[in-house]
């Protein structure tokens, strides 16, 4: 785990920033296919929400899921092979960018679909807690997801079945292209209060406050309560998706994009360590990034031939498609 | 022998799972109470914590599954009413199906969604008679649809032992069928394996679930004109290809009778295939629903849509006296 | 329009509780097939709200629908007649109990589908408001259906764009066998406030008091408010469908039946009314429905040879499912 | 002549029915900024009310749009991503498709569903690269795949203006594709009428959708060995059955390529409605994706899964040499 002390915390901050910044380097080198969603800008949530956690609670992430994985603990040189495409990756080159598992430190996976990840923690943690683990969860998800009715029925289960698992919604602002105002009627924390949900909004650009705000909810869920939900207030500073490096959508202002990457978490958390501590972090973080890209960069491509593995569990052989 | 019917044989084998295995469990709308009659007397032995009632939340629920199977469970989950599969399909098709490829092979997703009176229930009208086995089929999710009770029995026992999702359908046709059965000799039936009720040389017929009664009649009335191969293929995906190989190899006619709407649907893939393999002495023909078929209310109306024994009929006397 | 007086208001009341009655005669003596979810118990709601509305607003039900077709203005006789499937049914017999529909009276049609008619009435209304009407809309559900995502989504959508629709929950204590406490977590007010939507609480077995919460917030909406939602509290006096007739499920211990069935809106309203006013709507209702029991016998049943009209409004014919 | 590209041909459909009919409108993700680039510049021309941008609740969206055209508006929904329609599948199949039967004829359902960029994205990995098209063509949904930019300009239009629900994929793989067109000649296609791109004498393929541009390419190519007929059959449902017959009665041979699931796809449909009508001098054959086919993230990988012109090659190779 990630820990939750002031160096350890910039740590990880400052890990998936220089990660999704070499990532989006290898979109534009073509090494990365398909592109990613850069979670730059709101690296502090995931930080700080992973630190309260243990390698045993559960985490389910999002399209733009880099930050939740590697908080949670998962080899940033295996995941950056699994943006890559190879066999070393996390997920074998099976999942990609908005698929990313690690299932040995609890993540149940990236997903690209938005509100999918909340009934799935809730199953997974009610699971284990029925087999007497003290488990907790998260269900990460962004402003858009509020509207999903999968995610809301799943905020009912957990709290009429007290599963103790935090939602986390990551309100940067914007679905895609779509502003908060005018797709959320009413509010996030009343989506909870609906449902009888503790709801809390915090600043998601302050690591520290976030981990605290996590920290607080997970001590309530250990001790037997409930599920939870924090709104974590950040402000994503690059596209939706890489796609629009090359084709510019016209949504956001400049002066609110400006003033939106004035509140960088890396530097609000930075500025928390004597510079030289800092420094040596920044030092340490390269290196493990170099050592990722070379990793990644030197797995092998998995073989056509192997396409359908893993397809099924079972060992069910599928009927190819050819002629 | 006792005499049993196919919906305490599906009850019979869920108690018995659950027995055997802790980590199977039940999951579904009204299934204390047993409002299906399927689950009868089961929250009584095993009370809460295995025989779960949810809220009207089948997208949550079906995902709340999902994730339990992460965490090791096997839950089997009951839908009332067979469209509900619809307004689940993201669930299961976009994510329980597709765990184990997109995580490079990290877990398993062994779900049973039980689908209890599927197919028309007279007067039940357009929203809750349909009969959707062809489209889980299509996406590759292991569907089974038996037609006696000892293979409801044996085929829900391998569901819930199946390291994969299967759906299984108890058609509404076939719930009050009742048998001799050697209560001793219930076991397992495997998935894939198709079963001939009736060994004939003119004609194969393929019947899908409730259907393989109706065509076992028919080759009966008819035996003195043909001799009909009554062939249950039990599972429809995977399909048991070998064996209706061999059968159609030594009939060289065939003829499928299946209750799912006409276009794409499991009678035409399996013309399809067998086509593929087999040099027919008479153009095949199929009986089913027709295409885009929904079902009107007024019982005349309703089973005019289904199969019927007479078309039946006219399709074996076609492809008899076509070659 | 039923009116809003206190005789037209028992006399609507009073036409569904006798309307439910002699349909549960006919399902006894088989002209229903498939039987019906009786509203009986429920009818001050369906009268009361409807009694705010004018003809050219736009409601849609549930599968517990006669009340809503009823009270919005459907002829009985035609309703009955589509209930035992007579081409003088209001849909021709295709539809039944759970899609009878009359969009001349602004019905949108029952739907056997749990919180399904929250997006579809907004749809409608807002398009006709597009068009200069000034429409209102009512999506009647249970309180099984705040529990389902599409219904709160629909929620979002109506906050959104400011559709005048008013939300109305039958909250009559279970969904079919599921109490609201083991399913709503939260509140049913707290749903709608979770998207800035004004909620109220009526006592659902008095009819005026549901006519004058109806009126109020229908008269906010058309002055140009947004939606609103009426949780009326009533009990169900009978089955969730007659199939429990036959088949006793064990769920509500018999002295909350007897104290739901003390209060009753068929009575609270009648005692509002002179004696001798009450008897002449008696006996008045009395001969409409010996009239429409009448009606609905003499119907022509449908022939089998057009199962299949109005399945598509394009004219495309289906191929047939024949051999 | 000028170049139109397929999307920009759709683009053009869109605008000129707005501009036509006051009842069309469009609804989606993100379509004022045009984020699938398909709407491009129709917010600008036609304003919000004409071009709506929804939250993320895609069951609520795709049931508004239904209520919408209850009450005769001709609605627009585009999805982002294809599995949407998983998501949307209740509302699509047991609600729009259903609504003109159930209600005997009192309403029609005008919706056109419009899925840009359906099939593989390179790189968008198990949840994004669907083609579902044979699901719909199952229930009987108007399903339509063009191939060519004035057919997608042609089949749009039509959709629109058809009185039933309409799915319109457009795959990643046909969008880019340009052609030299006669602005002026642009004209709405017929649904249901198959288009015949090739003559030939020897084989029928029958492609679909992008795959159209792959068939043609193998066709040229093996020219001198074979000669390849290639029909498009443009609406998957209807298809256009005479047509086909006509075509396969003249060839004898037929290879089917289809980037859907192999079973129960339409490549089987096809083969198996060839089969019952018309006598093959060699077995059909066709080239699909894989049995329950996903899609992994590699490149190579998810190319291997998808039909490949070494395939159609090898199966038309393989029908010369059976007859
Ligand atoms: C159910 C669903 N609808 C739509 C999409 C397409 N899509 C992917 S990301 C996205 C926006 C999500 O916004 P938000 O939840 O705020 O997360 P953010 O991208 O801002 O992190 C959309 C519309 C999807 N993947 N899943
Ligand atoms: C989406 C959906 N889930 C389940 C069902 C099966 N079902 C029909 S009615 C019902 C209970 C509904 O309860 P409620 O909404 O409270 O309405 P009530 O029956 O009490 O009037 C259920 C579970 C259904 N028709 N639709
Ligand atoms: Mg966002
Ligand atoms: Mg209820």
């Amino acid at each position: 785990m990630t820990g939750a002390d002031p160096v350890r915390l910039y740590r990880m901050v400052r890990l998936i920033r220089r990660f999704e910044e070499r990532a989006i380097e290898l979109v534009r080198s073509g090494h990365v296919v398909g592109g990613i969603h850069p979670y730059l800008g709101q690296e502090g949530i995931a930080a700080g929400v992973c630190a309260a956690l243990g390698v045993d609670d559960v985490v389910a992430g999002t399209h733009r899921g880099h930050g939740h994985v590697l908080a949670k603990g998962a080899d940033p040189a295996r995941m950056l092979a699994e943006l890559c495409g190879r066999v070393t990756g996390l997920n074998a080159g099976r999942g990609g960018s908005m698929h990313a598992a690690d299932f040995g430190v609890g993540v149940l996976g990236a997903n690209a679909i938005v509100g999918a990840s909340g009934a799935i923690v809730t199953g997974a943690v009610w699971a284990r807690r029925r087999r007497g683990d003290d488990t907790v969860g998260v269900s990460f998800f962004g402003d858009g997801a509020v509207n999903e009715g999968m995610l809301l029925e799943a905020f009912n289960l957990a709290a009429l079945w007290r599963v103790p698992v935090l939602f986390v919604c990551e309100n940067n602002g914007y679905a895609t292209t779509m502003p908060v105002a005018g797709a959320v009627a009413g509010s996030i924390p009343g989506r909870a209060a609906a449902f009888g949900i503790p709801a809390a909004v915090v600043d998601g650009q302050d690591p520290e406050a976030v981990r605290d705000a996590a920290s607080a909810a997970v001590d309530r869920m250990r001790a037997g309560g409930g599920p939870e939900l924090i709104e974590a207030l950040t402000y994503r500073f690059d596209a939706h998706h890489t796609f629009e490096h090359a084709v510019r959508l016209d949504y956001r202002p400049p002066e609110e994009v400006a003033r939106g990457r004035s509140r960088d978490p890396v530097d609000i958390q930075g500025d928390r360590l004597p510079a030289p501590v800092r420094a040596d972090v920044d030092a340490e973080v390269e290196a493990v990034l170099a050592g990722a890209v070379q990793f990644a960069l030197a797995g092998a491509e998995p073989d056509p031939a192997d396409a359908l593995a893993h397809l099924y569990a079972s060992g069910l052989t599928a009927r190819t498609g050819g002629g | 022998m006792p005499r049993l019917s196919y919906r305490r044989a599906l009850t019979r084998a869920l108690a018995d799972e659950l027995a055997r295995d802790e980590s199977v469990f039940l999951l579904g709308e009204d299934i204390r109470v047993a409002a299906s009659n399927v689950t009868a007397g089961l929250f009584k032995r095993f009370g809460p914590e295995r025989v779960l009632d949810t809220p009207l939340s089948e997208q949550a629920f079906t995902s709340f599954a999902t994730g339990a199977a992460l965490a090791g469970m096997r839950p089997v989950v009951e839908f009332q009413i067979p469209s509900l599969l619809f307004l689940v399909f993201e669930q299961i098709v976009n994510h329980a199906h597709k765990f184990p490829l997109m995580t490079g092979g990290q877990c398993a997703v062994p779900v049973t969604y039980l689908v209890p009176g599927s197919g028309s229930r007279t007067g039940w009208a357009g929203q809750h008679s349909d009969h959707p086995y062809s489209l889980f089929a299509h996406v590759g999710v292991t569907t089974v649809v038996p037609a006696t009770p000892a293979d409801a029995y044996g085929l829900l026992v391998s569901a819930v032992r199946c390291d994969d999702p299967v759906v299984l359908f108890a058609p509404a046709g076939a719930l009050d069928v009742r048998a001799d059965v050697d209560l001793a000799a219930l076991a397992p039936v495997p998935l894939g394996r198709a079963r001939l009720h009736r060994r004939g040389d003119d004609v194969t017929v393929v019947a899908v679930g409730h259907l393989v009664h109706d065509a076992l009649a028919v080759a009966e009335e008819l035996a003195d004109e043909v001799s009909v191969e009554v062939f249950d293929p039990r599972t429809l995906y995977p399909f048991d290809w070998e064996a209706l190989a061999g059968s159609v190899a030594r009939t060289g006619r065939l003829v499928v009778v299946d209750d799912s709407n006409r276009s794409c649907g499991i009678a035409g893939e399996i013309i399809s295939t067998v086509v593929e393999r087999v040099r027919l002495v008479a153009p095949p023909r199929r009986v089913t629903r027709p295409d885009g078929a929904v079902l009107p209310f007024a019982p005349a109306l309703d089973r005019a849509v289904q199969p019927s024994r007479e078309q039946l009929r006219t399709a074996i006397r076609h492809v008899m006296k076509d070659g």
